[in-house]
């Protein structure tokens, strides 16, 4: 393997690392908001990280204007998504780490 | 040896589709239907289908599952305001006990049998793929499935177009739109400041996709559905959001766009019918730019079928950009 | 066995999933969930036998990729009816299946 | 390196699996709707680690699919999934 494939290998390693920390958040935390908080790493830097290791395997222009467009999209979505989320839960009056009477 | 991977994404499917079925709390159900949608995106990808797994991310998990989301809010809202507290229970043991067993009696003959029928195909029929191949020369385009669509089978995709119209005309005579992106006069400027920031980004992006998607069919997956569809993601979008710059067309240039693609199908069809052909068999020469043409007109009205059929009814009367007129449902 | 046979198998069973919900199920929302299963199933099982040969065969795909299009535009239409009949009735269930247990 | 990012993918694939437990278990609607977004960008990961192992650069039309319209169903769910207004009880901003 070439040095590019190592540190694709390594890039691809860390983001799968970043996506089981975000799962693993997701099922241990406590409530909504701190899932939130797991999430939206393994959304931010966990693909990021996939992205650049792919990025570094591609020599096309298209994939990687592509490969950036799809994290950025990503990226912003699910800010912003993540974001809508927790307001509506807000507005609907469940405090933060209050609601483990739900269920 | 069958991979991990698709072994994996099988179990994972079975059992999502079992969760979302048995999920007594419906919305339970429609997030699970919706991670099911995901999972089967990927695995058309690994079936090597991605023209379906391009249809599929967009409308499985996305369209339906937002279709799922608005119909649930609404009800619940209706329970509400009819008030009752709770949803009413639903009774899963129709038929007592007997009854319970011969259905899944029933189902798991069926299914078994059906199973058996798939087991016992005879291996290496041939299919119509080398049909599709030795005249794909003449068929305008580069790409398999589109010629299929666009050409082969094109009185089939036709007959298909005229369907998603009739189903928004079935949707329209049932129910009068509560402009259920406005979902209460309360609401009315009640969009979070971050979601217009989104749509205003996403809206253009997806409409550039929509464009390369519908472009690109000729030569690879993608085409007039795809594009269609993600068109339709993005007038859902807009209807959940209305930025100050979006309005619905007048009434006229909805239903003209809405009619579009089956119109424009139809007229290039009967064009060549008068010019002494068959119908909608292209003459040499012109056959890309008619498919073209048509997949252009198609996937308008794909995309402003898909945003109605969200909207859920016929926008009221004389009334082209709707206000914040709260009819619920008529009587 | 192979990896499509096992997809095809696979739509049968989800075909036989969303056939049970949709009989046991009363609420027109759950039902018009199986049917959409049901539905997947179907698609599986047809994108499954397409794969079969090394280059896919692509009349199946066409069929599919229409059918995707045409099951949530069918989806949608009976999720309006389904609202039409909340409204009406009370609750999103059919006349005859009204008493818990019949 | 396609046996590498195979691996990976079948590791995302794995997470995924965990984490439909959070979608079954709930509690909230909305804990269910974050799982599903995770599901989203999990989905468009495994994309891409799919071009790398060989599935043709087709899969990244996917992914962008998958990244937009994961944005629809979040945007749908936070306006109608728990955002359905109980009367008399009007919206405005969460924060201002």
């Amino acid at each position: 393997m070439s040095v590019s494939e190592w540190l694709s290998a390594l890039l691809i390693a860390a983001g799968t690392g970043f996506f089981l920390a975000g799962s693993a958040g997701l099922l241990r935390f406590p409530d909504v908001f701190t899932r939130l908080h797991a999430l939206t790493k393994a959304d931010n830097v966990g693909l990021g990280l996939v992205v650049a290791g792919v990025a570094l395997q591609t020599e096309s222009a298209v994939t990687l204007v592509k490969l950036v467009l799809i994290w950025w999209l990503v990226l912003v979505s699910s800010a912003t998504v993540c974001c809508l989320i927790a307001g509506a839960v807000l507005r609907h009056g469940r405090a933060p780490a209050a609601e483990e009477e739900a269920r | 040896m069958i991979p991990a991977l698709d072994i994996l994404l099988i179990v994972a499917l079975l059992w999502l589709a079992r969760q979302a079925l048995v999920a007594r709390d419906l919305f339970k159900g429609v997030v699970l239907f919706i991670a099911f949608g995901l999972l089967l995106a990927l695995a058309w990808v690994r079936l090597r289908a991605p023209d379906i797994a391009l249809a599929e991310a967009a409308i499985g998990s996305g369209l339906t599952g937002a279709l799922f989301l608005s119909t649930l809010g609404r009800l619940r809202r209706m329970e509400r305001e009819a008030g009752q507290a709770e949803p009413p229970p639903e009774d899963g043991r129709r038929g007592g006990w007997t009854g319970g067993f011969l259905t899944a009696a029933g189902t798991v003959l069926v299914t078994a049998l059906l199973g058996w029928a798939v087991w016992a195909l005879p291996a290496g029929a041939p299919g119509l793929g080398d049909a599709v191949q030795a005249r794909l020369g003449e068929s305008g385009v580069s790409h398999r499935v589109t010629a299929v669509l666009l050409n082969f089978r094109a009185y089939d995709t036709l007959l298909e177009v005229g369907v998603l119209l009739v189903a928004i005309v079935a949707v329209w005579a049932v129910a009068r739109a509560d402009f259920p992106f406005v979902t209460r006069n309360a609401e009315a400027g009640s969009v979070p400041p971050q979601q217009t920031a989104l749509v205003n980004l996403l809206v253009p992006v997806m409409l550039v996709v929509a464009g390369y998607l519908l472009w690109i069919g000729a030569t690879a997956p993608g085409g007039a559905f795809q594009a269609g569809a993600v068109l339709g993601g993005a007038g859902v979008l807009l209807l959940l959001s209305r930025p100050h710059w979006a309005v619905l067309p007048e009434r006229r240039w909805m239903r003209t766009g809405l009619a579009a693609g089956l119109l424009v199908f139809l007229g290039v069809g009967l064009a060549l019918v008068i010019a002494g052909r068959r119908l909608l068999e292209y003459p040499a020469g012109w056959a890309g730019a008619l498919i073209l043409l048509i997949e252009a007109a198609v996937t308008l009205s794909i995309g402003l079928t898909l945003t109605l059929l969200f909207l859920g009814g016929r926008p009221a009367a004389g009334d082209p950009a709707p206000t914040m007129t709260h009819t619920n449902q008529q009587p | 066995m192979t990896a499509t046979t096992l997809y095809a198998l696979a739509g049968i069973a989800l075909f036989g999933l969303g056939l049970h919900a949709l009989i046991v199920r009363a609420h027109l929302v759950a039902r018009i969930l199986a049917l959409n299963v049901m539905g997947a199933g179907v698609f599986m099982f047809l994108i499954a036998v397409a794969a079969r040969n090394e280059t896919p065969d692509p009349v199946p795909h066409a069929l599919v990729l229409t059918g995707i299009v045409v099951a949530v535009s069918a989806t949608a239409l009976a999720l309006v009816l389904a609202l039409r009949v909340q409204a009406v009735r009370g609750r999103a269930g059919l006349a005859e299946e009204e008493s818990p247990d019949a | 390196m396609s046996g590498f990012a195979l691996g990976a993918a079948v590791l995302l694939l794995l997470t995924l699996v965990a984490g439909m437990v959070r979608v079954v278990r709930g509690p909230t609607a909305a804990d269910r709707m974050l799982a599903a977004q995770l599901f989203g960008t999990t989905g468009v990961a495994v994309l891409l680690l799919l071009v790398l192992a060989g599935g043709g650069s087709v899969l990244l039309d996917v992914a962008l699919v998958f990244a937009l319209l994961a944005a629809v169903v979040g945007v749908a769910f936070a306006r109608r999934g728990i955002a359905a207004p109980q009367p008399g009880r009007g919206g405005g901003h969460e924060r201002e």
